[in-house]
């Protein structure tokens, strides 16, 4: 057994990003031994070109399939995410800060156990504002999908693209569509 | 010494005592042994009950007395007797007892605890071997098994992959532009359904709630049908006033009464409620008039 | 993107072992190039002295924690059967087919509540013989603990060199406590 080898283990079998310290505490190897292994693995996995990779997300070090390979991975694994939270989680993303109240008017009532589950997965936060919550992506956001943004409006940025809309300048959001342009005579809601 | 055999009696254990064979050798040796205690430690306690029962005790404590031959809730019953009787508690005494029959108790659990364990059995193999060595063919099936039960276990369970991946930005996009049309059609849906709210003359209004119970239902179990199915908050369906959410509260009752929806609270008791429809039901057959409300919620 | 590498992306994340015909069909690579790219990765794998191993497991491929590491993971992908069940699996899988009352003999009645717990997760079979039961590895067995052998006897060899012991001479294979007497004519299983 190897220091190299225990580390490269704890990746896979942790199977979701690891901190520096988790990986030294329940190996009981030292944080440097466990950091100069990963960057060795990291290496290591990237010069013999395998499909998988040693990556480090948001602080945290994973063992993931390499982007170009992921497409094909898709036949065996089934996403994370079931395409209907996928959905919303999307719709959050770009509209964030979004009223869960506008979402509700987006997608219909299933947004309240969207939310509930998208929070669970720290996916998103949500911020209690007057009669509904105010929805955010959370922490994990960007390394759920192994986006290489730390920011909230690159991502913002990345959505608006795809969908053809003009990127919102940093600092301003889009408008979520129940204001009164996109939605003529709806009035404000107060349910949440 | 009659008060001596007075307590002792009440307090050994009668059948750990009679059913011995040695019964009268044991009894005998006990009273000897409380006459030597009395010339010692308890001296000071004055009281001859109270001295006895110190006496008793002493037994257990200083002789290595079996514990569990000392009947502990005999002695309290006779203690509090005593006391009633006399109508004076001397505290000093009565701290030294309780001090002296918790220290029992404690002996007696520890005995009690200590039988509890399971008896130490040697590994299933060895009682095995002992039948001789016959049972095994080969010494290496011996050493096999040995190896086994002893620990060195050959199995462990594998560990893969969960079979699950990461979400790719690119299905993110995918799923971002499905989202983008439908929310589009959702939100169509909703202006429609605010503009009739607005203009039919559905309001709950200010009536007297019961005379048109079967109106109440039908609006909200049209609002609950906007919901396609899935769990909305209570508070989700009445967004005007006090009035309004005091009638579809009501109504959601007797909806759940009638098995149309299920109600459930997170966090009770002041968590959101929320109401979930189990009918597919598009309407609703009325509330017979002459049932009274009451009829069909009891 | 390599062919070697889609193969690699599959068994990654399938998380369970995979027939050669399976991933042809999703990758939709030839058969024999699958099979050469499982044969190479194994063997790459094993050069570098990976803590992963490519293996295969009862006519499938599955890529896996090395035995070795096997204890060092298990702080991130917690064991779901108890010591003493393992002990009891280790028992049957080697000395099968072996008889319940043998077991019993071996490590006492809690055999019987291990023999109803492992055949409810398919790891033994039982079959009614007299007045007792008989007792066999079941089909999930050789893919639950990730045992890389092709039939009874290369299984007894790999418990017997792990539990530290001797490998028993190739042909001759230990028979179950008692069994001289009790089956006279056993012949050699090939099942595992």
């Amino acid at each position: 057994m190897s220091e190299q080898g225990v580390v490269e283990a704890a990746l896979f079998s942790a199977g979701k990003p690891l901190a520096v310290e988790e990986i030294a505490q329940a190996t009981g190897l030292h944080v440097e031994v466990v950091r100069a292994s990963l960057e060795a693995l990291a290496k290591a996995y990237d010069e013999r070109g395998s499909a998988i990779e040693i990556a480090r997300i948001g602080g945290k070090w994973t063992m993931q399939i390499r982007a170009d390979y992921g497409e094909k991975a898709q036949a065996f694994a089934p996403p994370e995410l079931a395409k209907d939270l996928l959905k919303t989680s999307a719709l959050i993303a770009y509209y964030q800060p979004i009223k869960q109240s506008d979402l509700v008017r987006m997608v219909g009532s299933k947004a309240y156990e969207h939310v509930k589950a998208l929070e669970q997965l720290s996916l998103i936060t949500t911020k209690p504002v007057g009669q509904t919550l105010e929805l955010r992506t959370g922490s994990t956001f960007l390394e759920f999908f192994g986006l290489p943004a730390d920011d909230r409006d690159e991502l913002k940025g990345i959505l608006a693209e795809r969908a053809g809309i003009a990127s919102p300048p940093a600092g301003t959001e889009p408008t979520p569509p129940s204001a009164a342009t996109s939605v003529p005579n709806a009035k404000p809601e107060k349910h949440v | 010494m009659t008060n001596y055999e007075n307590v002792l009696n009440h307090l050994m254990f009668h059948k750990a005592l009679l059913n011995d064979h040695e019964a009268g050798e044991r009894i005998g040796r006990y009273l000897q042994m409380v006459q030597e205690i009395e010339q010692g430690h308890y001296l000071a306690v004055r009281d001859p009950m109270e001295k006895a029962i110190a006496a008793a005790f002493e037994l257990v404590l200083e002789h290595q007395f079996n514990p569990w031959e000392i009947d502990l809730a005999a002695f309290t019953k006779l203690y509090l007797e005593k006391v009633r009787d006399d109508g004076v508690v001397n505290f000093v005494t009565a701290g030294k007892l309780v001090a002296m029959a918790w220290t029992i108790l404690k002996l007696q659990s520890d005995e009690l605890l200590g039988r509890a364990e399971p008896p130490q059995q040697p590994e299933a193999f060895f009682s095995d071997w002992d039948l001789g060595l016959d049972v095994y063919d080969t010494p290496e099936q011996f050493d096999y098994t040995q190896a086994i039960l002893q620990g060195r276990i050959p199995l462990q369970e594998a560990i893969r992959r969960e079979g699950k991946r990461a979400v790719t930005l690119m299905e993110l996009m995918q799923a971002f532009d499905e989202a983008r049309v439908e929310a589009a059609r959702q939100l169509e849906l909703a202006a429609l359904r605010e503009k009739n709210r607005a203009t039919a003359p559905k309001d709950f209004g200010n009536k007297v709630h019961g005379e048109d119970l079967n109106e109440d239902l039908a609006l909200t179990w049209s609002r609950i049908l906007e919901s396609n199915g899935g769990s909305i908050p209570l508070a989700a369906l009445a967004d005007h006033d006090r009035w309004e959410r005091v009638t579809v509260f009501v109504a959601v009752l007797f909806l759940a009464k009638m098995e149309k929806i299920t109600l459930y609270q997170e966090n009770f008791p002041y968590g959101e409620i929320f109401v979930k429809r189990i009918s597919s039901e598009e309407t609703l057959e009325p509330v017979p008039a002459h049932k009274p409300a009451e009829e069909v919620a009891a």
